[in-house]
């Protein structure tokens, strides 16, 4: 599984936001490394970080009152953080693309999609009107959508969830990225509907040999989409492991709790479900040591004291804890 | 649905409007409005000589017929005489209305192109100096009373006490010199108090369409700031900006230039509408009345068919 | 079987649609379209199906927080749909509701005391002294503090909102509890926590719960029975271990199949439906879901299939389908 | 039960409600405290000339025509030879009362017609509402004056009738909006599951929730009713006995001839103060009670 060089690589990125009550670490110390072709999977609950780790690669966390506070990213060999945001322009929607989660809103609701898509291909790419349209049939008809010709003269609010977000997943590939951020691309779909957006997005992700960072909080989209996970907590990596290990042999007590406590699909039915006791810590009053400490079954006195480092298990992957499950 | 259907939807919606406005003012000002019996009378009127006149004045007619007159003056617009100078009502509106026009429409249109340049200005600098700068110089503007703009104006551009540059009073549009030099001092007034207003609604509208999420999508896939101004959020604001431009013409009409052409001596119809007020004339102010409500309605018309030409979610339905 | 605490009968709730030059009404919304369910005591509904497809308006129109259009709601014999508006009130302490959004669900200017206690203020229950104590006992059954209830809900989580939420909807002791998607807009760590609330309650007080969520796994983990919703009806209505086990509608079959499962190891054949889910304002003739499904035919285009129990499938089922069945499912 | 006992809110965070946190933000608007101040003083000043602490001279000739500044006469005298500054603070009990009756009986009323209009929006009672609305609106706000006056005979409170009725429909604009966005919230339902009557939910569950909105709209309610008696005044439909900086402003006219500003500048200096105070304080009430930002 070890590629020489990562396309991504994200080295203690530390994200910061301000709020009446005091500064927020929303991202603290995050790193993580993304391989050409692979799909990682950012996992976490709420409030875990994974979407402004996701808006910060391509800088674009609100700001204010957010701003990056530290680390570095560096895409390709060269360092993000250090463009000016003319270069980083150029950046985004070319090298790297990004799909939202609220497939209404992220569209403009007073052009219509040809308007849409034709306006980041020209952006990009040096065609014509005429090309552009072209082009833009053709994504609509790549990524499934019915009627395309029709379609691509229809705004956003004639369409259904499911195809808005096919629009968005034709505006991130037009451009051939090499990486594409989904942050939660299906959380606001109905169930059947995702099943077909997701089919699609490995599809393409496949056929256009991109590698993918796909932020969601169902372990389930994980299972089935991704070759690697990243699991965050409090906003910081807790666990990194190939999908494979991560299920069938999960390390960290986080990890282990919420495998076991999501609702899921099963045999039959349990008198209780096994549940993770408490809930998260308040960001502004983050406990010393480790930030899972509260909750954990496996506490012990030292690990109130210095967050546990991420180190490497016996199976490849990277672990945050003291007491990690065998 | 076509937009003739719907114009005409909206025109019958605009009816109880109007049967509201007429009613409402046909009761204030003209039911209870002043008595002219004894204006008319000589000293020591007798009984009869009172039920001749109020007869005359139609005063002992039942309320309905008479609104119901109003209505039918209303519908063939015909107002009869005016009570104080006897000139018609509908030759007086002709006279002075284009007065106003002429008076208040490069102050109306400086106003709102001005306020919509000064707040994109603010909302692109957010939170920094110019914005800062705009903003609390509109506070400042909103906080001026519209007469005493006028009156320091006028000292300062019409008197020897300031620069002494223009008439102080009169109106005049035989030369586009003589149009600039009436002009020029009651449109600053105009500019400068509408300013602060505009620039703060203007902004706030702007603001918020930069914190929505296609907004967001267009940055991520590589739009420059200038163009995401220029194309996305003008066009998306555009709904905010076409609803206060539209529902503030009929107030400037008749309130603004009131003001504006009393404290000036220009005869516009908000002159008219003042003198009507003060001498209690009736037909002048059904009249007037009847103009600006039928002008709301057509207002709202107009917002409604804009509305469909620049947000493709409003629909005729 | 004891009688049932709820009885719907072909119950609808239409919206309707208005245009044209007078605004008169060109058209319906079919939201709930002739509903017949039963729910007896004591037990739990589980009242599945995508947005859009009426689910949450007929919980509404059960609670008449929403007028049906037409059909009776029989809550312990009494026609609710029938009630003048006070006799309505008293029933309103037989049933009662449980929200989406933990966040909307709470006044933000009325503290966690005022929401709970408010159900015995309206229907003046006990004195001041015994409210307060009732409040306190229902902090305890779904496991909060006495100490919070002056507190604000901006104050609290998600998770301890619904909580809170869950104590106002048991102040009044109701025999039946509609719970709408109660738990869809938690965390996954916490979901657990609530659901484990929700069947603690249906056990030792003995209420019947109406269940509504999208999510056939949470579903799971608290119902007795489950009736899968398409368009405005349902389409499939069985005992909760017999439905995921041998579902019989091809619909039933492709929701079951669509939920990601958190096991990579078990990949399975997926039953990825085509195209979207029709608008409730023109349904298609004949069965609803044949533009989508696997086995149409010409039949199903023609004719509408009414929910009954048919030959081979397990005992107690229902579905609305001609064409039954599990064959064309995969085993795994 | 489970073992998931919820912890409490961190021990240490705000305990507050919505008010308090809105005071703490307030407390931190340094524009906003100022604006309070300023207008606390102004208030001070109208008491005092209400209770007839000060600025009783008003009427008295007690100078010459056009007197100058002077220890005597802080502002100097007006064309009959009465004192400019105590005329002006007399007025400031004048814009007080004009705005303080204006604002709150416009904005209740606009509270209570615009809650009952949002809550029972698409019905015929919401359709009354928006049609008086929207008359109302339709009416030029001086042609309103003046029949109301008409109508009233020339009685003193026509121009407060006048504002009230015109100035109400923002308020209820806005209330109204915010009420048909209430109304679809849960807790709202929750209140009708429970069985709580309508008019209880509307007052009890609803208008609390527009506070901040009417809180905000008495400011500015506030500043346009002083505006207007300015104008009003100038033009002959406002204020009829006593004095306003509007009459101030009207007599002044006959001044600027003539040379002499003190009128104008005194009575537009102490409006602008007021208006400009409670513009800032409007800004920081909205800032400080915007739902969207109290999280």
């Amino acid at each position: 599984m070890n590629h020489p060089t990562p396309l991504l690589a994200l080295r203690d990125l530390v994200v910061e936001f301000d709020t009446m009550a005091g500064r927020v670490r929303a991202v603290d110390g995050v790193s993580l490394d993304v391989f050409p072709e692979e799909s990682l999977a950012l996992v976490g609950e709420s409030g875990c970080g994974k979407t402004v780790t996701a808006l910060s690669i391509l800088r674009l966390v609100p700001q204010p009152p957010g701003r990056i506070a530290g680390g570095s990213i560096r895409f390709d060999g060269r360092d993000l953080l250090a463009l000016p945001e003319s270069g980083m322009r150029a950046v985004r929607g070319r090298d790297i693309a990004m799909i939202f989660q609220e497939p209404m809103t992220a569209l403009n609701p007073v052009f219509t999609v040809g308007a849409q898509l034709g306006d980041v291909i020209r952006r990009h790419q040096r065609l014509s009107r005429r090309e552009a349209r072209k082009a833009s049939l053709a994504l609509l008809e790549q990524v499934g959508i019915p009627e395309p010709g029709r379609r691509i003269d229809e705004y956003p609010h004639q369409l259904s969830g499911g195809q808005r977000q096919r629009v968005m997943i034709a505006m991130a590939l037009s451009c051939g990225p090499r990486l594409l951020v989904a942050d939660e691309p299906t959380t606001a779909l109905d169930v059947t509907t995702q099943a077909q957006v997701l089919e699609e997005i490995r599809r393409l992700q496949a056929e256009y040999r991109m590698a993918m960072i796909l932020v969601t909080h169902d372990l389930g989209i994980v299972a089935e989409t991704c070759t690697r996970a990243v699991v965050m907590y409090c906003g910081q990596v807790v666990e990194a492991a190939t999908t494979a290990a991560l299920f069938s042999r999960p390390h960290h007590p986080y990890t282990v709790g919420l495998l076991d406590s999501i609702p899921r699909l099963r045999e039959t039915r349990l008198a209780e479900l096994p549940v993770i006791p408490g809930r998260v810590p308040d960001p502004l009053q983050l406990p010393a040591g480790c930030r899972f400490a509260d909750r954990c079954p496996r506490v012990s006195a030292e690990c109130r004291v210095v967050s546990p480092p991420l180190v490497a298990t016996a199976d490849g992957g990277l672990v945050a804890c003291y007491h990690p499950h065998p | 649905m076509d937009i003739l259907q719907y114009a005409l939807r909206r025109l019958l919606a605009g009816l109880p409007l109007l049967l509201g406005v007429t009613l409402f003012s046909f009761t204030l000002m003209v039911y209870f409005g002043p008595d002219k019996t004894f204006e008319l009378l000589g000293k020591n009127p007798t009984a009869q000589e009172i039920a001749e006149v109020r007869h005359q004045l139609g005063y002992d007619r039942p309320f309905v017929l008479r609104y119901g007159e109003y209505l039918r003056e209303l519908a063939t617009v015909d107002f009869g005489n005016s009570d104080s100078t006897g000139e018609r009502v509908s030759s007086l509106l002709a006279r002075t209305i284009p007065v106003s026009l002429a008076l208040e429409l490069p102050g109306f249109v400086l106003g709102n192109l001005l306020g919509i340049a000064l707040a994109l200005l603010a909302a692109y600098h957010r939170g920094r100096w110019p914005d800062k700068l705009i903003m609390g110089l509109s506070v400042i503007g909103m906080s001026i009373s519209f007469l005493v703009v006028i009156f320091v104006f006028q000292i300062w551009f019409c008197t020897s006490h300031g620069l002494d540059l223009f008439p102080v009073r009169g109106w005049g549009t035989a030369s586009l010199a003589d149009y600039l030099r009436h002009v020029t001092v009651p449109t600053l007034a105009m500019v400068f108090v509408a300013l602060g207003y505009n620039t703060r609604f203007y902004r706030a509208v702007i603001v918020e369409e930069m914190g929505r999420d296609h907004v967001r999508t267009a940055r991520a896939f590589g739009a420059a700031p200038a163009r995401l101004f220029w194309r996305d959020i003008l066009k998306n604001c555009a709904i905010p900006v076409i609803t206060r431009i539209v529902f503030t013409i009929p107030a400037i009409v008749i309130g603004g230039a009131l003001l504006l052409e009393t404290s000036f001596g220009i005869p516009g119809v908000g002159k008219a509408a003042y003198e009507a007020i003060i001498s209690g004339d009736q037909p002048v102010l059904k009249a007037v009345v009847g103009l600006t409500t039928a002008l709301f309605v057509i207002a709202l018309l107009v917002a409604d068919i804009l509305y469909r030409a620049v947000d493709p979610r409003v629909s005729l339905e | 079987m004891n009688r049932p605490l709820l009885e719907v009968r072909e119950l609808r709730k239409y919206f309707p649609i208005r245009g044209g030059l007078f605004r008169r009404v060109v058209g319906q919304v079919k939201a709930v379209d002739g509903v017949n369910l039963q729910l007896v005591a004591g037990r739990t509904l589980g009242l599945v199906g995508e947005s859009g497809c009426g689910k949450s308006t007929l919980g509404r129109a059960i609670l008449r927080l929403q007028e049906p259009t037409s059909g009776q709601v029989i809550l312990s014999g009494e026609d609710i749909t029938a009630l003048p508006r006070q006799a309505l009130l008293a029933q309103r302490r037989q049933m009662q509701i449980i929200f989406q959004d933990p966040y909307a669900s709470l006044n933000p200017r009325r503290t966690v005391g005022q929401a709970i206690r408010e159900p015995l203020d309206v229907h003046r229950i006990g004195t001041l002294a015994e409210r307060q104590q009732r409040v306190t006992e229902l902090l305890d059954i779904v496991g909060l503090r006495d100490s919070v209830r002056d507190r604000y809900p901006h104050e609290f989580s998600g998770g301890q909102r619904q909580r809170v939420g869950i104590a106002r909807a048991l102040a009044l002791n109701p025999a039946l509890i509609v719970a709408d998607e109660p738990v869809s807009a938690l965390d996954v760590s916490v979901q657990s926590q609530v659901l484990n609330l929700v069947a603690r309650l249906q056990r030792e007080h003995g209420i019947a719960f109406l269940f509504i969520s999208h999510d056939l796994a949470v579903i799971q983990h608290v119902s007795d029975e489950v009736a899968v919703m398409y368009l405005g009806r349902i389409v499939e209505h069985a005992p909760a271990a017999s439905l995921y086990r041998e579902p019989q509608h091809p619909y039933t079959q492709a929701l079951l199949s669509a939920v990601p499962v958190p096991d990579p190891a078990r990949r399975r054949q997926r039953i990825v439906l085509a195209g979207d889910v029709p608008s409730p304002a023109r349904p298609p003739p004949g069965c609803a879901f044949h533009p989508r499904c696997p086995r149409a035919r010409d039949r199903c285009r023609q004719e509408r299939p009414e929910l009954a129990s048919t030959a081979g499938a397990p005992a107690g089922t229902r579905v609305a389908c001609h064409f039954p069945g599990t064959e064309d499912r995969e085993t795994d | 039960m489970n073992a998931a006992q919820p912890g409490l809110p961190a021990a240490t965070a705000p305990r507050a409600s919505l008010w308090r946190t809105a005071l703490y933000k307030l407390r931190r608007d340094r524009a906003g405290l100022l604006g309070l101040a300023v207008v606390v003083l102004y208030l001070v000043a109208a008491v005092g000339a209400w209770c007839g602490w000060w600025a009783g001279d008003w009427a008295l000739i007690t100078g010459t025509k056009w007197g100058p500044v002077s220890a005597q006469h802080w502002f100097g005298t007006n064309i009959i030879g009465q004192d400019i500054f105590q005329r002006a603070i007399y007025s400031t009990g004048t814009a007080f009362q004009v705005g303080l009756v204006v604002a709150v009986l416009a904005v209740g009323m606009g509270a209570v017609i615009g809650a009952v209009g949002g809550f029972f929006a698409a019905t015929w009672i919401d359709e009354i509402v928006l049609w008086l609305m929207g008359v109302l609106d339709a009416i030029p706000f001086y042609l309103m004056v003046a029949a109301i006056a008409f109508a009233l005979a020339d009685n003193p409170y026509a121009m407060h009738v006048a504002m009230v009725s015109t100035f109400w429909t923002t308020t209820g604009r806005l209330v109204r909006g915010e009420v048909i966005k209430l109304r679809g919230l849960e807790f709202v339902e929750a209140a009708r599951a429970i069985g709580v009557p309508p008019v209880a939910i509307i007052f009890r569950h609803i208008l609390p929730n527009t506070f901040h909105i009417l809180l905000v709209q008495l400011t500015l309610c506030f500043v346009d009713a002083i505006k207007a008696e300015v104008v009003l005044s100038f033009l002959g439909l406002g204020v009829k006995d006593g004095m306003s900086w509007g009459l101030m402003i009207s007599e002044s006219t006959l001044e600027f001839l003539a040379g002499h500003f003190n009128n104008l500048i005194v009575a537009s200096a102490l409006l602008f103060g007021l208006v400009f105070a409670f513009n800032m304080l409007a800004d920081a009430l909205q800032d400080a009670l915007d739902p969207k930002q109290v999280a």
